[in-house]
């Protein structure tokens, strides 16, 4: 085991939650993420392999599945971000490539992100200050990639009414944070 | 404190008394009043002053479309110009200003400009103030600006906060009236996801104003009713205090939406304003109609306003300008203001109705064919002149006077796609055009549709249409009034100073001296009189400036041309657009992965693009910024030195055509570069010219890690894309960034490799042997954390570049820096690398500045002939290929103290300096602790051939010109030893 | 009819009678010996320049609309020379200059006042970059002047200096430029050139050149054929749609330039101020409204209208750099067409048909250069060579690999 | 602006990098073609009042590049396609 101390994408050493009214934000550090786009001609084969990692149906363009070990969201034409428990799943790339084999291209990904998870009531009324999402039809499993205060973003509908997972780019963080919680202070 | 000007009933919660100031004096008003409402109430006519005349003037309406009642709201760092005492909300406490006057509203000794009107016509400014020709800037525009402008800014920063959001909806209605309520109701009992947005705080639109009855209740209470029932339902959002500001390409429109300008300050974290960016798949515009003055001489007192308005003011808020009104008008319309007032108490001292069959009335004299030809009264009205229709005149008193000469449709928004209303010949006015933005519909008095119960009727039948829906409609609310039938009336015969754009004084004379100078065109008589230029953008002036020209052209209206509306409908406030990015948060801020630790040690951060990093790392004792970088430089070339150099662009490149695609975006060759190798690429524009260099390093056979420099990485990523995609889209070849996900450090020096021994764990071999220059591999470091590790240097030392993942790249700085304290490892920043860099001539954004080719940058021969790459052929083109052509260079002072100036201009020795004989330039600079003297790189003519020559660097610009030595741009270790160690 | 200050007291007394039209309304002539198409600034500079330098007695502007009614009716009224190259520097210089004359020239105010521009600098990089402009400036005659963060506090009190997200580290300023009333431009020109006998045939549009073995003999228009000794097309965001009808495809895109304007205020700026670390420039004009701008919106529209993203992006600007503007209101917004060139300079030149001239390409820079984009085209138009400030803007610079590229960004047109 | 990306539906074209027209897909052949065609690719556009095929990067979004066809009069979108063409998933 190596003796190097992660911190978080926040700078912290634990996990930073914030509540205003009924909506807390938490910081999510232990996921891990790799990106799998499928080769050239490999599609289908990758599309399978992943169906079989997951343990549920290939998730289509705007969607995100949960499966056992994994979760997967439609990322790009034929290319997927998958995600992990972290303290399971830390080499999620070597474990995913060899999963994939030849029929994909799989990038550890688990760094370039910060997860955080938005959850409440009101989680709307944060949401229409901060991203274009109709949110009327954002349902459980759906979701985006969009723009939060110039940053580019993953959207995940987790529960239909009550939370959403956000993971922006880790170098960004304080200002995503930032910004999440403006808006809480703003909406609610 | 009275309110001597308060009528019995209204909108008002009277419970509520609100105190408040005007120009510094106390008055009261209630809950529900506006600004000018409560001032009117307190026998307060005069509110502003106008333009270029100074002339006193009151509200001319009761709403947005007002150009008089502006004035300074709030004070300290809110106070805010050019606020509409029509539409502010009266809150306890509010303070407001009168503006553009000086010392008094009551005593402006500008107004002597409208002593001088008759030299102050439309254009005068552009006939004179010539001479002489000096004194326009100095004596004359000083005068203008300073006459000009009307509030004042407070000149510090807005401390107020404001927010911006996205709603989605299948119809947005905009307006709150009879149309626009009975459209929401219609669609929203179908489930449709509505938005019904209102400028107003209060919706409901005229109903509010009128004492007409709907389904046999008060219109007003109607409205509440209906409010109430939409409120109700889920589906439905209501947005009052909302001005849909402009509507934009594909169904998006702005609102702004008033959060806390009611209220004496906004809640701690809550915005002032919101703006929302509605996409609606439909849209109904019901913005109802204004009202339209007629001109008459001096028709712009205080006191003269539109007879609805006055109306408004008395049925919504109770106020009355004076208790003595006239009415003049052309139409019913302004019979109705005359009986509501009189049913209010208010004594009607006559309506006088251009109309020779106009109605009578039995409580008040109608003067038949009659037109008012003047008006008396300093600072307010107090008398009317009337030509009656038997020839006589007739002069009457009145504190008020209400003018109605029709209704024009609210059509801005849907002008604003440039489409153009048509002219209703029936109604003389204008109604909205063939093309309409798409997916937008018109209900309504917006329509032209000038009845309660027609607004109702269209505003339901819009809505189906709107969304489609078949089957019967259900019944419309019964409402009893006949639509206003209005006859074209613009001004009274041989008016002259007769006001039409009250705001920027512009007057029927101006618009004939338009007229007889050429200016005819509608765009011209705006540009030349200002009509319709102001801040209510012409809501009441156009039409009859228009008219006017019309007549005069001898043309129809629609052929002198229409008036074209453009965003915003109001004016909006800049914060507003702007919303949370200013101050820190104007763009996101990255952070290293060491930047915590840097914080710790105390390091100067610079701005690199939307990064921060460390720029030097001062230690205690050192007072000048060189000290910290000439020590920085100095320790990592004698021993080793960390720098965070995460900020580059990393790149993954995978699939089995990976090598193919980087031949076709690097000039040079990569296909034949081996597994666990790294290559220096430079990238081209299509153009020739480079783009970005960096290195691309081979993990797999179908593996690559490129990496682009820190200010071109999401270009490159996006050139790549574009290659990828477009050009070879049957590639085997897939992207992905992954900057961030890697902390990465350059660890240079010739102690590096001793301290990276330590850190990297013991089964991977780094030795010169094992890891030679430019070798890359995966490794594990400090007990089997996954790294990367690459043998490249930007300093020209033994170097390496270590990658961990992010989270860890805190505790590996830390490490670094305990592990090296055998060594006095030394962190360094931005600065000691500039400096290292320079010293070894390596090309960096300076250079790369988008105007060098590879010739230039002197790796012409990089350019492989062997293949085809992005820019090969187009970097053939003789223009970039000249004999003599700029090359990099380096420089070097003649004399060891003299300064070297980055952007400084290369002279030859003696002859002339200028512009016609620049040698070239100098692109980069710094203090070389390693040579002990400024030195340079830079571009010159025929560079390769001029080594050893003498130039004069000239920088007039920093008064700056000395001698230096054209030298190699190797300054340190030019045979490359040390990297190779 | 002269404008003197004699004459506006005279009929201000009068009653205004005496003002005649600012320039007749003609029916065209079947020949001129030069027809410029395009009544904009451009356009009627052109032909005053004809008239006044190059002594040409039969010229006839042939205007679409109404002059005056394009980017010279519509944009934020900057004049600078602040230029970095060789190939423009002397010619936007020789342009400054040209105004700093244009009032006595013209006989009409146009209100050109010198009240300064400034470019801030906010990293190392840009000053470098600035230093080298400046002197670029100097060296070719121009006039600039690199300030401190001291002095800038000292000029500007009420930018963001403490609170900044990329601070100010310096500017550039040039005194010389500052702003023209721009509508006047228009008017002046017409109104000079009118007076030397020029034709100005508004409301008339070209529908084709008449073309024969590679000779333009004219025009046909709206109002019929119009012979030309020689024809200029200056028509800017048009460019493209004109020179198709003689079977040209342009180096240039027409792309969407948003403006605004503020509420009218009590003076607050000195002069120009460009931000250096966001899109957003402004000035304040006489009447006082901040007039204000930024990027392009990006993409080929010949709408005259943008969309929200930009003018929110320049507000931001705004407030980042001028955090006091956040209560003051925009009252207008428009959209002009741009004729973005591939190396963001322009083109005056002959094409390859004889007699046929060509000017354009100005992105979003015409404005400034009217009076010597007028004066290079009439030298071109007269002479049939190129004016010696203008030479470098010439068609087979990109087949010759020859660019103008001030702000190195290569053949993309909406990054220029 | 609203493109109708052809995966995810309509988006705000704010998440979108212009590239500019679609020809730029239609690189000459290096080895046939000449300096001409070059020139033309490089720097010549038919710029039309009207129809317009061009390219969008939906930076923000999926990382596609779309060809889009938009009126260049009136902004309106007629249709919108994946510059790389999906492949067939069997």
């Amino acid at each position: 085991m190596h003796d190097l101390t992660p911190i978080t994408a926040l700078g912290g050493t634990t996990p930073r939650v914030d509540t205003v009214g009924d909506v807390t934000l938490t910081e999510v550090p232990n996921v891990a993420l790799a990106s799998v786009a499928a080769r050239l001609g490999q599609e289908s084969a990758c599309a399978k392999k992943l169906k079989s990692l997951l343990g549920a149906t290939v998730p289509e363009p705007g969607r995100a599945a949960i499966g056992r070990d994994y979760a997967a969201l439609w990322a790009g034409p034929d290319q997927w971000m998958l995600s992990a428990d972290f303290d399971t799943h830390e080499d999620i790339a070597v474990h995913v490539k060899s999963h994939f084999s030849n029929t994909a291209s799989v990038t550890e990904q688990t760094d370039a992100w910060t997860c955080f998870d938005l959850m409440g009531p009101r989680v709307n009324a944060v949401l229409e200050l901060l991203c274009n999402i109709d949110l009327t039809g954002f349902d459980t499993g759906h979701a985006t990639r969009t723009g939060i205060h110039h940053l580019g973003c993953f959207v995940i509908r987790t529960d239909a009414r009550q939370s959403v997972r956000i993971i922006g780019p880790r170098a960004s963080a304080g200002s995503l944070h930032h910004a999440i919680t403006t808006a809480m202070v703003a909406a609610l | 404190m009275t309110q001597k000007n308060r009528l019995a009933g209204g909108q008002l919660d009277r419970d509520t008394t609100l105190s408040f100031t005007f120009d510094g004096k106390n008055y009261s008003g209630h809950l529900g009043d506006t600004l000018a409402s409560a001032l009117l109430a307190n026998n307060v006519r005069l509110m502003g002053r106008s333009f270029k005349y100074h002339r006193p003037r009151g509200p001319l309406t009761a709403g947005s479309e007002e150009p008089n009642a502006i004035v300074e709201l709030r004070s300290g760092a809110r106070q805010e110009p050019n606020t509409r005492a029509t539409t502010a909300e009266l809150f306890d406490g509010l303070s407001a200003k009168s503006q553009n006057r000086w010392p008094s509203l009551a005593f402006d000794a500008m107004a002597i400009n409208d002593r001088f009107s008759n030299f102050l016509t439309a254009g005068f400014y552009y006939k004179t103030f010539m001479w002489p020709a000096a004194f326009w800037e100095k004596l004359y525009e000083p005068i203008i600006r300073k006459a000009a402008g009307l509030g004042s800014l407070s000149m510090q920063a807005d401390p107020d906060e404001y927010d911006k959001g996205f709603r989605h909806c299948d119809l947005l209605i905009i307006g709150a009236g009879p149309a626009g309520l009975n459209a929401a109701l219609t669609a929203g009992r179908t489930g449709a996801h509505v938005i019904l947005a209102d400028e107003d705080f209060r919706m409901g639109g005229r109903l509010n104003a009128e004492t007409l009855a709907i389904s046999d209740m008060a219109g007003a209470d109607w409205a509440a009713q209906t409010v109430a029932e939409l409120a109700s339902l889920p589906n439905v959002r209501l947005m009052a205090r909302t001005t849909v500001i402009g509507a934009f390409d594909h169904g998006i429109y702005g609102a702004v939406e008033r959060i806390s300008d009611h209220l004496a300050k906004a809640p701690r974290g809550k915005p002032r304003q919101i703006l929302w960016r509605i996409y609606a798949k439909q849209t109904l515009l019901c913005a109802g109609a204004t009202e339209r003055p007629i001109a008459f001489d001096n028709n712009d007192r205080p006191g003269i306003m539109l007879a609805a308005s006055l109306r408004a003011y008395a049925n919504r808020w109770a106020a009355t300008p004076a208790q003595r009104v006239a009415i003049f008008t052309n139409n019913d319309d302004g019979h109705r203001t005359a009986q509501d007032l009189h049913a209010k108490g208010v004594k009607i001292a006559g309506v006088i109705d251009t109309r020779p069959d106009a109605p009578r009335a039995l409580d008040y004299e109608v003067l038949q064919g009659a037109h008012v030809t003047d008006t008396k009264g300093r600072l307010g009205l107090t008398f009317v002149e009337v030509a009656c229709a038997d020839g006589s005149t007739r002069t009457i008193e009145c504190g008020a006077l209400g003018v109605s000469g029709g209704w024009n449709p609210n059509v801005h928004l849907t002008c604003h796609q440039r489409g153009r209303p048509t002219w209703d010949d029936d109604l003389a006015a204008f109604v909205p055009g063939g093309t309409l933005p798409p997916g937008m519909v018109v209900a309504g008095a917006a329509q032209g549709i000038f009845s309660t119960h027609g607004a109702l009727k269209s505003g339901a039948d819009a809505a189906r249409k709107a969304l489609g829906l078949k089957g019967r409609a259900p019944a419309v609310p019964d409402a009893k009034d006949s639509p206003v039938i209005q006859t074209p009336f613009w001004y009274v015969e041989g008016c002259s100073r007769a006001w039409l754009d009250q705001q920027n004084d512009v007057t029927v004379k101006d618009v004939k001296l338009s007229h007889q100078e050429g200016f005819r065109s509608v765009e011209h008589l705006k540009r030349y009189t200002t009509l319709g230029m102001a801040t209510d953008q012409g809501k009441t002036s156009n039409m009859g400036g228009l008219a006017i020209m019309a007549e005069l052209a001898g043309k129809p209206i629609p052929e002198v041309g229409t008036t074209i509306f453009r965003p915003p409908y109001t004016p909006t406030a800049i914060g507003t657009l702007a919303g949370r990015m200013r101050g820190k948060e104007f763009h996101p801020t990255r952070l290293t992965p060491s930047h915590y630790w840097a914080e710790e040690r105390g390091a100067v951060f610079v701005e690199v693009g939307n990064w921060l990093r460390a720029q030097w790392f001062p230690l205690p004792g050192e007072t000048h910024w060189r000290q910290s970088v000439d020590r920085e430089v100095t320790a990592t070339r004698a021993s080793v030195g960390v720098c965070d150099c995460t900020t580059l662009g990393k790149i993954d490149v995978q699939g089995t055509d990976a090598a193919t695609f980087l031949n076709k975006v690097y000039c040079n060759g990569f296909a034949k570069l081996a597994v666990g190798k790294t290559r220096y690429g430079l990238m081209l524009r299509e153009d020739g010219v480079a783009m970005d260099d960096g290195t691309a390093a081979r993990l797999a056979e179908d593996q690559f890690v490129v990496t682009t420099t820190t200010a071109n990485a999401a270009k490159v990523y996006q050139h790549m894309e574009f290659v990828r995609q477009c050009l070879m889209p049957d590639a085997d070849v897939q992207l992905i960034s992954t900057t961030e996900a890697w902390a990465q450090y350059a660890v240079a020096g010739p102690n590096s490799r001793r301290l990276l021994q330590r850190i990297v764990d013991p089964d991977h071999d780094i030795s010169n042997e094992g890891f030679p220059f430019m070798a890359c591999g995966n490794i594990t470091v400090c007990g089997g954390l996954r790294a990367r590790l690459f043998r490249i240097s930007f300093s020209g030392e033994l170097a390496f570049e270590i990658a961990v993942p992010a989270r860890y790249g805190d505790a590996l700085m830390r490490k670094l820096m305990a592990e090296g304290e055998e060594y006095d490892v030394t962190p360094y920043g931005t600065e000691a690398l500039g400096v290292m860099r320079i010293e070894k001539g390596h090309a960096a954004g300076n250079e790369l500045n988008g105007t060098t080719t590879a010739l230039n940058l002197g790796m012409g021969r990089m350019v492989s002939k062997a293949k085809d790459s992005i820019g090969s052929k187009l970097s053939e083109r003789p223009g970039l290929n000249e004999a003599k052509a700029l090359m990099q260079i380096g420089l070097r002072p003649v004399r060891a103290d003299d300064k070297v100036t980055a952007g400084g201009h290369l002279m030859n020795a003696t002859g002339p300096v200028d512009a016609a004989h620049d040698q070239g330039y100098v692109t980069s600079a710094a203090f070389s602790p390693t040579l002990g003297c400024m030195i340079g790189l830079g571009f010159l003519k025929d560079g390769g051939n001029r080594t050893g020559e003498t130039l004069r660097l000239v920088s007039p610009v920093t008064d700056l010109t000395v001698e230096v030595e054209v030298v190699s741009a190797h300054f340190v270790d030019p045979e490359g030893e040390r990297v190779r160690a | 009819m002269r404008y003197s200050g004699f004459k506006v007291i005279k009929e201000a007394l009068t009653g205004h009678k005496g003002w005649k039209p600012a320039w007749r309304d003609p029916e065209p002539q079947a020949h001129y010996d030069i027809v410029i198409i395009g009544g904009g600034g451009h356009g009627l500079a052109t032909a005053h320049y004809l008239a006044s330098v190059y002594g040409q007695q039969r010229v006839a502007v042939i205007e679409k609309g109404w002059i005056g009614g394009g980017n010279v009716g519509r944009n934020t009224t900057i004049i600078r020379s602040n230029y970095l190259l060789d190939g423009n520097e002397p010619f936007y210089e020789f342009s400054l200059k040209l105004w700093e004359g244009l009032e006595q020239d013209l006989n009409y105010n146009a209100m050109v006042s010198q009240r300064g521009i400034m470019n801030l600098i906010h990293s190392d990089a840009q000053r470098d970059a600035f230093i080298r402009r400046g002197n670029a400036m100097i060296l070719n005659g121009a006039d600039a002047e690199l300030l401190s963060e001291a002095q800038i506090r000292q000029e500007y009190p009420f930018l963001n200096f403490d609170d900044a997200r990329f601070p100010i580290k310096g500017g550039l300023a040039q005194r010389r430029g500052g702003t023209v009333r721009h509508d006047a431009v228009a008017w002046g020109y017409a109104r000079a050139a009118d007076s030397r006998g020029v034709d100005i045939i508004q409301n008339c549009e070209v529908t084709g050149f008449r073309i024969e073995n590679g000779k333009c003999l004219g025009v046909e228009t709206s109002k019929g054929f119009i012979g030309a000794g020689r024809v200029g097309c200056a028509v800017a965001g048009n460019s493209n749609r004109l020179m198709a009808k003689a079977g040209m495809r342009l180096p240039i895109e027409s792309h969407v330039l948003q403006a605004f304007v503020s509420e009218g205020l009590k003076p607050v700026l000195p002069g120009v101020i460009t931000f250096g670390a966001g899109h957003f420039y402004v000035s304040q004009s006489d009447k006082g409204g901040l007039v204000f701008g930024g990027d392009i919106d990006g993409y080929n529209s010949y709408a005259q209208r943008g969309n929200l993203p930009v003018v929110e992006d320049v507000c931001e600007g705004g407030m980042a750099i001028m955090p006091m503007i956040g209560r003051a209101r925009l009252l207008r917004m428009w959209g002009g067409i741009m004729d973005m060139s591939m190396d963001g300079s322009p083109i005056i030149d002959r094409t390859h048909i004889a007699g046929l001239y060509f000017n354009g390409g100005w992105c979003y820079g015409g404005f400034k250069a009217t009076p010597a984009s007028g004066y290079a085209f009439a030298h071109l138009l007269a002479r049939d060579e190129p004016h010696e400030t203008a030479t470098a803007y010439r068609f087979d610079r990109f087949r010759t690999g020859h660019m103008i590229d001030e702000k190195g960004m290569g053949n993309q047109p909406n990054l220029h | 602006m609203i493109i109708n990306h052809p995966l995810l539906g309509p988006r705000d074209s704010a998440e979108f990098v212009y590239l500019g027209a679609a020809e730029l897909m239609n690189r000459p052949d290096p080895e046939t073609a000449s300096a001409e065609d070059w020139h033309g690719y490089a720097y010549l556009r038919d710029n039309p009042a009207g129809v317009h095929r061009e390219l969008w990067f939906h930076e923000g979004g999926d990382r596609s590049i779309l060809i889009v066809t938009r009126d260049t009069t009136t902004h309106e979108i007629s249709a919108v396609e994946l510059a790389r063409k999906p492949r067939a998933q069997t």
